[in-house]
């Protein structure tokens, strides 16, 4: 037990690493715990539920929902009503502009970065109304996800593009070492975006500035550029999400991302990060969004029809949080 | 007055995780007295109110009331209890208005057919107890719109508006300047006299003899000792509450000063702050004083770039600044200025304290911008030895940690920068009279090694013993520059207050 | 950044009318220049009527978002009880008690994400979020996937019926806005949703008993829905399993172009209306320009982006003026 | 038209704007309004297959003092409120695609989804002999056309006590959530004769699923509505069958009907347009409509 008497005068390696831990996990590391649990139930219901290729199934599709979150977390984490609606009608927008520079013939790496770039610019415009004129993220986001979305569907006309080259296909449908590469691709950003979170100057200024935002301007965080910056990476994971799902689909179409939105913040959410900014984290997340897809799995393994499979869906979460909230949280 | 004690606790213990707060704590109120509880920062002092007042249930231990047991298991228990307190984290709401404040979870309904609000009525009580205490400001106000001192006033018109038999005043004073202080005594010494039982908190020593009767220390969560005030010295209760002998409370020495580093000229804002010229040198601590609502802060807000100003211009080590002044520039070119308000403006509580050091450091610690989490740690760590904060780990989030040690992390988080001019808005707000010797003595280093402090203290004691000059605000002006020597506590009470020269 | 000392009579949390108001006149006297048919009486009937169900939806949703929380169940809990109500109607039951349980329906609901968020400590999105896919889901359950039409004329006269040339669920929405106006302006509850959205932590102190209080707000909320869903069940003459699908994003839009800020603490509900009538006059005029849905969509959003930047730019703008 | 003195408005309401299908027949209704010098607006819910919206439209338009409105409800029961309005206001509503139970119409323009889901049906048991797993991937629950396509599917297969269905999930319409679900089907069944899906976005998902995983061969799979990319995959052996229900047609027969019953001509109440199924023997008219090579 800590006396005053007995200042703190340094810090072990281990205490370090340790202490480093549970700020990274903070008080998300216990929703790893609700994910194995339901891994635990499926394997016992779900038939051909444990098997190595329902495992890599499973995470192929969550990589999707992954990469979204991404962006989504660090939006909510700048607090004070910090959300992103819009990802979904980037995600579509972006990738049906990419889709369309392909069949038009470009490389496949100028398509791509031009999808990205347009993902981009819409989370910078996001950024840009919320900081520079003022609008609450939600109206910002919302006025975003409307404008991309018509934009999307007065371009395409209900079109779709269809039938992608190889090396296009690649990032979506191909296999490196053995693992798909949406799962490749949501691995690597997600531990370049961890690393920037806990790592960098920008990753700390993120969560001061979600804590208190006052606080962070006054301690010379330059705040606005850090919203931007975060906005931007927002729209720009949706882009890299909408690519990967195009070249999966081997196909564009305006009406790809509806309700993604939600999907990514609730995986945001259930994995700990709270709106009340500043709290929860990367880590977190991933539990979130694995235990939406294992959900969604285990329900179509188990043959639930589609009418009880929302409610299942609803009530699975609702009772796994609390479940959480009560042996988890209320005993510390 | 009454025969038994008013209040009674006994074996109170509570433990947060990785701290016993409270080992064991007999404490005792009767009617009629103001008694004092004082402790350094982080001995239990806030722990044990909280508990008083239905915040925190205690792990053991017992409660009575008028030699009764009572089960305080909510704040609302404790109101029914005829308890109120006035926290030391203030415990208003911004968006509500003064009156909807005051009288927030009692609120007077009217007796029509279908009862609503009767806020003509709330708004006449409210405007006698405001009146009572002296504050010339309309009660339908909103909260977010007062200064500090302003909203401390109102945390002790609510805690009046119970009637309760128990007052709670956690560092009720520690925002105020002499003359609220004052009036708040004349307020206390009334309640006192109608048999209320006051327990009041204050790391200003002078008070207690003043407003005291019984005094009780608290070191790590454990009663040292009751004494009566009266025979009891200072130094006395120094030594208990320590443990030791302390330096000297305002070890002030004089270093030659050096060039001009932060000279403000004809500054203007709105009716706040009226034509201002100062200037600090390096090597030099310069005070400013002036009563509550003086416009002491927002011309520390103004020169910092948090607000903008009208008129006038700021030259910052010979740098004058342009148009986009703004607080991130400033601390970039070395200009650290620290808030009054630690609560809403200097800390991300949620955050560990580690993070709360570096946080306006960040590019001055880390260039390559990638963090290490040994070097965070030894920085850290360097400053919660030179502040002696109490904390178990520095991963702590410093919402856990008490005032005190909350006030010294924002002291540490400017230390940590570096810079070369200082604005300390109330820079020992709340912290104890140990700490404040070592804080006095940090900030004389500082001076010796060249750098510029201004500093706003409603402390006459600390203006009058740290400050090479100083100058006074009234109304927005500066109405006086006093050096070291010239100044006494009259004078710069009388031209606080405006009784010379300026429109009193 | 801080600070205009505010000297009003009126407890100030309750009394602005958002500036977006004036953005709604301007668009309103815009289109009955420009779009005939849109200034007549009877259109102007018709967007009441649209707007009164939205208007009793995002009621609920402004006590919620007051409170620093959310309501994203509104839209399903609506279809759900419309669902309710019709089944019960069909099985013979009187019209009376049908309503009584479509509304208890959503109270029930309402009830349940209530409790989660004040008393299992539930973030009250993951509570109501959770009580979306269930409701929905319960929905298409109960009623087997498709809508359940036909009811007899007396219920309909709910969704249908005019009063003096009224319609009867804008009398019905009239009278809900005004009790959660009331609520919010002269009962301790509401007062309590505002302290509770400005800092939980106070309240608590002040011994506000502060879960009791969220139970209320989403049993009010949930309460609501239902109403709103027996009602549209009556207007269309058949309860359907989805449709309320996104009413909760129009609802929560409209409580934020209100001026409520999804941070809570302030706001209130005849900014909401405002925000409601934004919407609705909005969708009027688009389908009166006979715009297809692509076009609606895009302008939807950018109007609402730019009148409620505009807002904030000209009350920026007046501030520096006034200073 | 020229007759009348004045150019007719008519309104056009369909159930989305988003889907090949619906664009196929937007474009049918313009160029018979074309034709008929008609000045035509192509309107859908912003909420896809929202029906409440479908109503709020049609109030709006009666405001709006429109001549005449073709109308596809996005719910059979649920549209007869809008329809009751546009009656008791004057204004003839024509219906297409999908039935409404009530009100007064026009005339009905369509095929029956239910029917076409029948003769798909038939097809695969006819391929399966009569044995066979068979999936089935449903469409927006609750969507009119979603529950005739799936009662329609059911109502054969449940005949034949050969077949088995393994599961019948929904895939809400969509091309991204077809594959979705179908990896998961595939996950659970190691064996699966025939996927029937409500509609061609769907049935493309499931393709480009059971093509990762490499069991093309295994089964076959059907789509609906004859759309560019699952005619393409018919070519290519992929999709067994798709069906044709002449979406083009519907919408320019639609708005002929509304301009008939304008000028004062009488119009029959049921207008049928044929269903044909596309498969390998009758693709090629297809590709060449489409204009692939
Ligand atoms: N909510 C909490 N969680 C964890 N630890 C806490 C919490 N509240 C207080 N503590 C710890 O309990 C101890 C006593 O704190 P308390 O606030 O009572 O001190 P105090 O005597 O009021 O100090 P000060 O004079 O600085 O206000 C401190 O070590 C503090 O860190
Ligand atoms: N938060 C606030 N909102 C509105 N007005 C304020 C606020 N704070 C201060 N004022 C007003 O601004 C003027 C200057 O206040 P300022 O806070 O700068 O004074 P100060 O000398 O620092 O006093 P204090 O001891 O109250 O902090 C006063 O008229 C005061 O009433
Ligand atoms: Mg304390
Ligand atoms: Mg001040």
């Amino acid at each position: 037990m800590y006396q005053r008497s007995q200042q703190i005068q340094t810090l072990t390696h281990n205490e370090i690493s340790k202490g480093v831990a549970t700020e990274v996990f903070g008080g998300s590391g216990s929703r790893f715990l609700l994910l194995v649990g339901l891994i635990v139930v499926l394997s016992f219901i779900a038939p051909n539920f444990l098997s190595l290729n329902n495992f890599i199934n499973v995470f192929r599709q969550a990589s999707l929902l992954l990469i979204m979150s991404i962006g989504m977390t660090l939006v909510i984490l700048t607090g004070r009503g910090g959300i992103d609606l819009s990802i979904g009608s980037v995600l579509a927008l972006s990738s049906c502009m990419a889709a369309s520079a392909l069949k038009a013939g470009l490389p496949v790496t100028v398509s791509i970065i031009i999808g990205l770039s347009i993902g981009a610019l819409c989370g910078l415009v996001n950024g840009a109304l919320v900081t520079m004129v003022g609008l609450p993220a939600f109206i910002a986001t919302f006025g975003m996800m409307q404008i991309a979305r018509g934009a999307v569907l007065l371009y395409m006309k209900g079109a779709i593009i269809y039938g992608f080259s190889p090396a296009f296909r690649f990032i979506g449908a191909g296999h490196l070492f053995g693992l798909p590469m949406p799962v490749i691709v949501a691995g690597v950003l997600f531990a370049v975006f961890t690393f920037v979170l806990y790592r960098t100057p920008f990753g700390k200024e993120v969560y001061a500035i979600g804590a208190n935002r006052i606080a962070a301007e006054l301690s010379g965080v330059r705040v606005n550029r850090v919203l931007l910056t975060v906005y931007t990476i927002s729209g720009a994971m949706a882009a890299c999400a909408g690519l990967v799902y195009i070249s999966r689909l081997n196909a564009a179409e305006s009406v790809i991302g509806q309700l993604f939105e939600l999907q990514a913040i609730a995986a945001t959410v259930i994995g700990g990060t709270s709106f009340r900014g500043g709290e929860g984290g990367l880590i977190g997340t991933i539990a979130g969004a694995l235990i939406i897809t294992f959900l969604n799995n285990g329900m179509n393994l188990l043959g639930i029809s589609s009418l009880w499979q929302l409610f299942v869906l609803g009530s699975v979460i609702v009772s796994g949080v609390t479940f959480d909230m009560y042996f988890w949280h209320r005993s510390r | 007055m009454g025969d038994g004690p008013l209040l009674k606790m006994v074996g109170i213990t509570k433990e947060f995780p990785g701290v016993k707060a409270l080992k064991g704590v007999d404490f005792e109120l009767r009617a009629g007295e103001v008694h004092v509880l004082v402790g350094e920062n982080g001995a239990g002092k806030s722990t044990l109110m909280k508990i008083l007042s239905g915040v925190y249930r205690p792990d053991s231990g017992r409660i009575l009331i008028n030699g009764k047991e009572v089960q305080i298991t909510s704040p609302r228990k404790a109101q029914e209890s005829g308890i109120a307190t006035i926290y030391q984290e203030f415990n208003l709401i911004p968006y509500l208005s003064i009156v909807q404040n005051i009288f927030l979870g009692r609120e007077l309904m009217t007796n029509t057919a279908i009862p609503r609000m009767n806020y003509r009525e709330m708004r006449v009580k409210a405007k006698e107890l405001l009146d009572s205490l002296g504050i010339q400001i309309s009660p339908d106000t909103l909260v977010k719109d007062l200064s500090m001192a302003q909203r401390q006033m109102i945390e002790v018109a609510k805690a009046l508006s119970l009637e309760a038999r128990i007052l709670i005043m956690d560092e009720p004073t520690s925002a105020l300047t002499s003359r609220e202080i004052e009036h708040l005594f004349d307020i206390v010494r009334a309640l006192k006299a109608s048999g209320m039982g006051i327990i009041y908190i204050s790391h200003r020593l002078e008070e207690i003899e003043r407003i005291g009767d019984r005094v009780t220390v608290l070191r790590d969560g454990e009663v040292i000792g009751t004494k009566d005030v009266s025979g009891l010295s200072t130094e006395e209760l120094i030594t208990m509450m320590v443990g030791r002998e302390i330096g000297d409370l305002f070890p002030r020495e004089r270093v030659s000063k050096g060039e001009v580093a932060l000279k403000v000229e004809h500054l203007s804002r709105r009716n706040v702050v009226k034509d201002v010229s100062l200037e600090v040198h390096y090597g030099e601590i310069v005070g400013l004083a002036g009563l509550v609502g003086s416009g002491r802060t927002e011309l520390a807000r103004l020169i910092f770039g948090a607000d903008r100003f009208d008129h006038g211009e700021i030259v910052i080590s010979g740098r004058r600044v342009k148009g986009d002044h703004n607080p991130s520039a400033s601390v970039r070119s070395g200009l650290s200025f620290l808030p009054e308000d630690r609560k809403e403006q200097g800390l991300c509580l949620s955050l560990s304290v580690a993070n709360n050091v570096i946080l306006a450091s960040l590019r001055r610690l880390f260039p390559h911008r990638i963090t290490s989490p040994r070097r965070e740690m030894n920085v850290t760590l360097d400053y919660v030895r030179k502040l002696r904060i109490a904390i178990p780990s520095p991963f702590r989030a410093v919402k856990s940690l008490s005032g005190g040690n909350q006030q010294k992390v924002v002291l540490a988080k400017w230390l940590c920068t570096q810079s070369k001019v200082f604005i300390f808005d109330e820079p020992t707000r709340g912290i104890d009279v140990a700490a404040k010797a070592e804080i006095h003595g940090l900030m004389n280093e500082l001076a010796e090694q060249g750098a510029a402090i201004l500093m706003i203290s409603s402390e006459l004691p600390e203006i009058l013993g740290m400050s090479d000059r100083i100058y006074v605000m009234h109304e927005g002006r500066i109405v006086k520059e006093f050096t070291r020597d010239e100044a006494t506590q009259e004078e710069i009470l009388r031209y606080a207050m405006g009784g010379v020269g300026g429109a009193a | 950044m801080r600070r205009e000392p505010n000297v009003s009579r009126v407890p100030v949390s309750v009394r602005r009318v958002p500036g977006t108001f004036y953005i709604l006149i301007i668009m309103i006297s815009l289109a009955s220049i420009t779009i005939p048919g849109f200034g007549t009486v009877s259109n102007l009937l018709n967007i009441l009527l649209q707007g009164s169900f939205l208007a009793i939806v995002a009621c609920g949703a402004t006590l919620a978002i007051i409170s620093s929380g959310i309501d994203l169940s509104v839209g399903t809990v609506l279809s759900l009880s419309g669902v309710v109500t019709g089944l019960a109607l069909h099985a013979g039951i009187p019209i009376a008690l049908a309503i009584l349980s479509g509304v208890l329906t959503g109270l029930i609901c309402g009830i349940i994400t209530g409790s989660l968020v004040a008393f299992v400590g539930l973030e009250p999105f993951i509570a109501t979020f959770g009580m979306m896919s269930m409701a929905q889901g319960l929905g298409l359950v109960l009623s087997n996937g498709a809508s359940i039409p036909g009811f007899q004329e007396s219920f309909r006269w709910f969704g249908e019926g005019v009063v003096w040339k009224v319609p009867v669920p804008l009398i019905i929405a009239l009278v809900i806005v005004a009790c959660i106006w009331w609520l919010l302006r002269h009962t301790r509850l509401g007062l309590y949703i505002y302290a509770i959205g400005g800092s939980e932590e106070v309240a608590g102190w002040s011994g506000i008993e502060v879960g009791r209080c969220k139970l209320a707000l989403y049993s009010i909320s949930g309460c609501l829905a239902g109403i709103a869903g027996v009602l549209l069940a009556a207007r269309m003459n058949s309860g359907h399993p989805t449709v309320g699908v996104g009413w909760e994003m129009d609802a929560i839009a409209s409580v934020v172009i209100g001026g409520t800020p999804l941070t809570g603490g302030r706001g209130g509900v005849i900014g909401t209306m405002v925000g409601v009538a934004i919407v609705s006059v909005l969708r009027n005029i688009l389908n009166m320009l006979r715009l297809s849905s692509p076009w609606q969509i895009t302008l939807i959003g950018a109007i609402v982006v730019i009148a409620i930047g505009l807002d904030i730019l000209l009350r920026r703008w007046r501030l520096a003026l006034e200073g | 038209s020229i007759l009348a003195g004045k150019q007719y408005e008519i309104a056009f309401i369909v159930k989305s704007l988003t889907n090949p299908f619906w664009i196929d027949m937007k474009a049918g209704a313009e160029s018979a309004a074309k034709d008929l010098n008609v000045k035509l607006q192509t309107m859908a819910p912003v909420k896809a297959d929202n029906v409440e919206e479908q109503i709020r439209m049609i109030e709006d338009l009666i405001q709006r003092k429109i001549d005449a409105i073709v109308l596809a409800p996005a719910d059979t029961k649920g549209i007869i409120p809008g329809i009751e309005k546009a009656n008791q206001a004057g204004v003839p509503v024509v219906i297409v695609n999908t039935k409404a139970a009530g009100g007064k119409i026009v005339s009905f323009v369509g095929a029956e989804n239910f029917d076409a889901a029948t003769m798909i049906a038939e097809r695969v048991v006819e391929k399966l002999n009569g044995k066979g797993k068979v999936v089935i991937l449903e469409g927006v629950p609750a969507a009119q056309t979603a529950i005739d396509r799936k009662n329609g599917f059911l109502s054969v297969l449940k005949k034949y006590s050969g077949i088995e269905i393994l599961a019948s999930q929904t895939a809400n319409f969509q091309r991204a959530e077809g594959m979705m679900v179908m990896e998961n089907l595939l996950q659970r069944f190691p064996h699966i004769d025939a996927v029937l899906c409500a509609n061609d976005e769907m049935a493309l998902g499931a393709l480009e699923a059971i093509d990762a995983a490499g069991r093309l061969k295994e089964m076959i799979v059907t789509g609906f509505d004859a759309n560019r990319d699952a005619v393409v995959a018919v070519r290519d052996g992929r999709l067994f069958l798709t069906c044709d229900q002449n979406s083009a047609a519907q919408g320019s027969e639609g708005v002929r009907a509304a301009v008939r019953y304008l000028n004062g001509e009488s119009v029959p109440a049921r207008i049928v347009t044929k269903v044909i199924l596309v498969d390998k023997t009758n693709v090629d008219s297809y590709l060449k409509k489409y204009g692939i090579k």
